[in-house]
């Protein structure tokens, strides 16, 4: 291929990720907010609401802050959105390939996560307001305590890849997707990826800043903190950043608990499927976005209806406390597994 | 303050902020998450009502002009002061309205607990709970507007007794919203007394040690979370609370110790929901029969209360706690001579202060809540113009103008 | 705490008119009292070391004010013996100010919770407190004009302040004062 | 927690929440009012009034002898006078009369207690909202 090509390729295939990111990041956000508000015994907005939240937003005046520093301020959405699209990018989408995964691994993702939350936080400074200075403040102290979870669950199975199949490249999403780590773990790796699991999804809780981790936004203590003075157009790019977190976090714990496709499934047990490739394509996209809706049903909106927000030093204790002691025990276990200890 | 000024920050929390329900102004001093100064600012609230009723109204119009002092203590401010009115033109009430006003009173106290129970949970991000109790608080706001003819301002009381009579149809529809909460009140425990979260946020938050409350005057649920047993309905009976035998509820009933904490308001408050029902109980069997009022032809009323001269005082143990009227009637004048209303919010404010210094800026709001402030509406706005930084008042008249321009504009777009 | 003795005392320590004032409500008719205590000027921090010798900290409610024409009369509203049923005697101490001289001893060094009351007076009705370091509006606004007392009946009332509204819904047609 | 397992709970309840005028709030108002009133449309119906619920207050105006006593009780001043010609035999008698602003009721029915011959009452009527605080339904002549 020419290179022209694959630059035409890439483009559009960024524009596509990007469209159907947002779109069902913002599906996925209707059907959270329909069932929290379920859960709270009300009836909830319509499923459509996100769409018109966004469409409204961006016909609002876009206002800036007297003492804000404009270009920052208004290059910190923007920033947001576009980090959080180029993760996917290095991500598997169900049974399509990680569009870059030749060109970066796990390395670069856990960077470009960093990114939205470092862009809040600058963006928050930048508005000049106190409440979104201490709203960046918490963001920052959160950034802190979950990256360490975080990066202990990734390093404990790369280091196990480098082990059990050194010949795949131990830091790439193809690894996790050819030898899903269940295949290769004993029992008591099992307990250990159980207990990474559940980590991992306290961690994309406190990614998104969700309740019981909305410190950095608090409504009733900081008046939405970082996002006080956002408004418009702004606002409508942090909301559909918010939107593409609710995709791109589910979809980094699929490619490394749950990299499964239906189509082999469905070929094996109904031989007599009409299963073209294409067909089985849209079977395993529609299967990953259930799996994404499960994890944001359990990791958001089962989160945030189920407990009341934290304190920040709360929250770091949490992390850095209770999660890394969890994770330690876990990565004891999967390290005694591999190394056949037990 | 030993710190240089540029460490510290200085937070507006109000007249506007998610976390109040009403205009008044906290300004925090910070450091960090923490809060080294606090300042009250109340300016935002006065509606001269005390004024209207020594100028404008005759004794019934205060009535309900009373009730709208606060649309959640509709009850506890026209009974405090037809208690003071009462005490001063000298009319006694007759025994069935005692029980009649008991019974209203302590229903107004379960709806107001729980309401507060739902935004002390909003504050603190839980919403789950926050509309639990809102759904269930509806069954008593049901029972109240099928008793008085009204969900929120009852339009009950009268000087000289009451003006509905619970019949036996309204009995029985009280005696349902009461068993609905008998089954209901250990869910609501289990949810709000129980939960990990809710502990984590308010155990060992914005403590009023037994000697500030005692110092700055503190009333009501605030005064009992820190150990004082102080209770209207137990230390100066009204209405049937002789008869029933109220007891101040403190926390330790509950936990075994007296912190004065957060999470002490909120055991005092839910245990009071529990009493309640109990004195409604006890007042429905044991009501007298009997008038409900003491002069039922209202002329004759009015004129007898022109002809009075006297001073009284009316106390009433609202569901934030001690609420105080003085009147002072003068003989061949309608309106009352002296009125001062003193409601719970007006001693719970100062106790802000003590609680917030040393704690953090997340706890604001709920130790703010925690006294179940009541600030109600504005009377006044301050602008400041952009142009010359010149800050003036916007008078009600020119704010109607503005508003009424403002609907205009907008009717034509219609 | 029995209000008999109570009034005794303050008639025996302080010159002055007392008045008790019992209520009875309810089955039992228990009782309530009220008791004004109508005393002088100088006599104020006296009492107020009175109240202090019947309980630790004599429970302060609020301040009230009548404007009675030549005076104002300040009530000081205390409630003394909580914790047990019925005990509880409400003590009112009415000190009479000349609206020349309008002037009385904080209390706030004493009882600090009456510093709100204490701002509220001195900014409705424009009683200076001596020793009362904090005379911030409280409830009007900042930038309330000098001199101007909502709840006076004389000329210092703010009367151009005033607004008539509902008087408007009276006239014209629809009785709309907007139009 | 007990909230854990009570929000799965609660998932598969009705909502609490009255469906009172529609489900979701219409596009415009005045299109629903409009669509409901050809029939396109249903209101879903409000939690129903008690007896004895203080409404939009009903005026007799025959049986009304002017006296003035509802005038003088109204708490919010929104009962004026007001003078009806009337027919009597031959000649015409101007008779005092009121008028209520709805506007401006606070609903106590004070009026209603204190009127000697009982020519005022509540109604169970409560959806009183309107743009025009004047309009002929909100004032009772």
């Amino acid at each position: 291929m020419c290179e022209l090509c694959t630059l035409l390729a890439g483009i559009i295939g960024t524009l596509v990720l990007g469209i159907f990111a947002i779109a069902f990041g913002l599906s996925v956000k209707g059907i959270d907010r329909k069932l929290s508000a379920r859960m709270q015994w009300r009836i909830g907005p319509p499923l459509r609401q996100p769409f018109r939240d966004v469409r409204k937003l961006l016909l609002k005046q876009s206002v800036l802050p007297k003492n804000a520093v404009p270009w920052i301020y208004n290059s910190a959405p923007v920033i947001s959105l576009a980090a959080l699209i180029s993760v996917l990018l290095f991500l598997p989408i169900g049974p399509v390939p990680a569009l870059l995964g030749a060109s970066g691994d796990i390395i670069v993702v856990l960077y470009l996560l960093i990114i939205p939350g470092i862009a809040m936080i600058v963006g928050g400074f930048s508005s000049g307001s106190p409440f979104a200075s201490i709203g960046a403040q918490r963001e920052m102290v959160l950034l802190i305590s979950y990256e360490l979870p975080l990066s202990m669950i990734v390093f404990t199975f790369a280091w196990m890849y480098s082990i059990v199949a050194p010949s795949l490249p131990a830091l790439s999403f193809e690894t996790f997707g050819t030898v899903p780590i269940w295949s290769v773990l004993g029992p008591a790796g099992f307990i250990g990826a159980t207990i990474f699991l559940v980590v991992l999804l306290i961690v994309t809780t406190g990614e998104m800043a969700k309740v019981p981790f909305d410190i950095p936004e608090a409504e009733t203590e900081i008046a939405e903190g970082i996002f006080a003075e956002y408004s418009g157009r702004n606002y409508a790019l942090f909301y559909l950043a918010d939107a593409v977190k609710m995709v791109v976090l589910p979809a980094i714990i699929i490619a490394i608990f749950f990299p499964y496709n239906l189509s082999p499934l469905l070929s094996e047990y109904f031989p007599n499927l009409p299963m073209s490739d294409w067909v089985a394509y849209g079977v395993d996209i529609l299967f990953f976005m259930l799996k994404v809706l499960l994890i944001d049903i359990v990791a958001v909106t089962f989160m945030r209806t189920a407990f009341a927000r934290m304190k920040i030093d709360q929250a770091v204790r949490l992390y850095w406390f209770h999660l890394f002691t969890a994770g330690i025990i876990a990565m004891l276990l999967v390290a005694a597994d591999v190394m056949g200890v037990l | 303050m030993e710190m240089s000024d540029e460490a510290l920050y200085t937070i507006p929390v109000g007249p506007v902020h998610p976390a109040l329900k009403e205009p008044i102004e906290l300004d925090l001093r910070v450091e960090g998450e923490r809060i080294v100064g606090v300042d009250v600012k109340c300016s935002q609230a006065h509606r001269g009502i005390e004024w209207l009723g020594m100028n404008r109204n005759n004794s019934i119009q205060n009535i309900y002009l009373a009730e709208r002092v606060c649309g959640i203590c509709n009850v506890c401010h026209p009974y405090c002061m037809v208690l003071a009115v009462e005490e001063a033109a000298g009319i006694e009430v007759p025994e069935r309205a005692d029980y009649i006003r008991t019974i209203v009173a302590e229903m107004e106290r379960i709806h107001s607990h729980l309401l507060w129970a739902g935004v002390a949970a909003h504050e603190i991000g839980f919403d789950t709970v926050f509309h639990y109790t809102w759904a269930l608080r509806e069954e008593i706001m049901d029972a109240i507007e099928y008793v008085t003819g009204n969900r929120v301002t009852k339009g009950i009381m009268m000087i000289g007794g009451v003006r509905r009579d619970i019949t036996k149809e309204r009995e029985e529809r009280i005696r349902k919203a009461l068993r609905y909460y008998e089954e209901k009140f250990e869910k609501i425990e289990d949810l709000v007394l129980h939960d990990k979260t809710i502990r984590m946020r308010t155990r060992n938050v914005g403590i009023l040690t037994r000697e500030d409350a005692l110092k700055l005057c503190a009333v009501g649920p605030v005064a009992r979370a820190s150990g004082v047993p102080k209770d209207v309905r137990q230390d100066y009976p009204y209405g049937a609370y002789a008869d029933i035998g109220v007891r101040a509820i403190l926390p330790d009933q509950y936990t075994g110790e007296i912190i004065g904490d957060v999470y002490d308001r909120i055991v005092v408050r839910l245990l009071e929901v529990k009493q309640s029902i109990q004195i409604i109980h006890d007042a429905l069997d044991n009501i007298p029969q009997g008038d409900i009022v003491a002069e039922k032809n209202l002329v004759k009323l009015l004129s007898m209360l022109k002809r009075a001269e006297g001073e009284g005082i009316g106390r009433v143990e609202a569901p934030r706690g001690e609420d105080i009227h003085y009147v002072r009637l003068r003989q061949g004048e309608e309106p009352f001579l002296s009125w001062k209303i003193r409601a719970p919010t007006y001693n719970n404010v100062l106790p802000w202060i003590p609680m917030l210094l040393g704690a953090e800026i997340a706890d604001v709001p709920i130790v703010a809540a925690s006294t179940d402030p009541c600030m109600s509406c504005l009377n006044r706005v301050t602008v400041v113009d952009e142009s010359s930084r010149k800050e003036f008042t916007l008078t009600k008249e020119r704010m109607h103008e503005m508003s009424v321009r403002k609907t205009r504009r907008m009717m034509r777009h219609v | 705490m029995d209000p008999n003795s109570i009034v005794e005392e303050i008639k025996r320590r302080f010159e002055c008119e007392v008045e008790l004032h019992s209520r009875s409500c309810g089955r039992k008719k228990m009782e309530r009292h009220n008791v004004f205590a109508r005393i002088k000027r100088e006599d104020f921090r006296k009492f107020i070391d009175f109240l202090f010798e019947i309980q630790d900290y004599p429970h302060f409610s609020v301040i009230s004010a009548t404007d009675l024409g030549n005076s104002v009369e300040l009530l000081y509203h205390f409630t003394v013996g909580y914790g047990e049923m019925g005990g509880e005697v409400v003590v009112t101490a009415a000190v009479n100010l000349p609206k020349e001289d309008l002037r009385i001893e904080t209390i706030t060094d004493r009882i600090p919770g009456a510093l709100i009351s204490e701002r509220e007076i001195h900014e409705m009705v424009g009683v200076e407190f001596t020793g009362l370091k904090d005379t911030r509006h409280f409830f009007l606004d900042e930038n309330w004009p000098e001199g101007k007392y909502p709840w006076r009946r004389d000329d210092t009332f703010p009367e151009e302040m005033l607004n008539r509204l509902y008087e408007t819904w009276r006239s014209g047609k629809g009785g709309d004062g907007d139009e | 927690m007990p909230a854990i397992t009570e929000v799965w709970k609660v998932l598969f309840k009705r909502p609490f929440t009255n469906r009172f005028p529609a489900k979701y709030a219409p596009r415009s108002v005045h299109g629903f009012v409009r669509r409901v009133q050809a029939g396109k449309a249903k209101i879903a119906p409000p939690v129903p009034t008690p007896p004895n619920f203080r409404g939009k207050i009903n005026y007799e105006v025959d049986k009304c002898i002017g006296c003035g006593l509802c005038i003088r009780v109204c708490p919010t001043k929104a009962i004026v006078w007001r003078t009806v010609e009337v027919e009597q035999g031959e000649k015409k008698v101007a008779k005092k009369k009121v008028k209520i602003f709805v506007s401006r009721c606070c609903f106590c029915s004070q009026c209603v207690d204190i009127c000697p011959k009982d020519c005022l009452s509540m109604s169970d009527e409560f959806l009183l909202a309107n743009e025009d605080k004047l309009a002929n339904e909100l004032i009772v002549l």
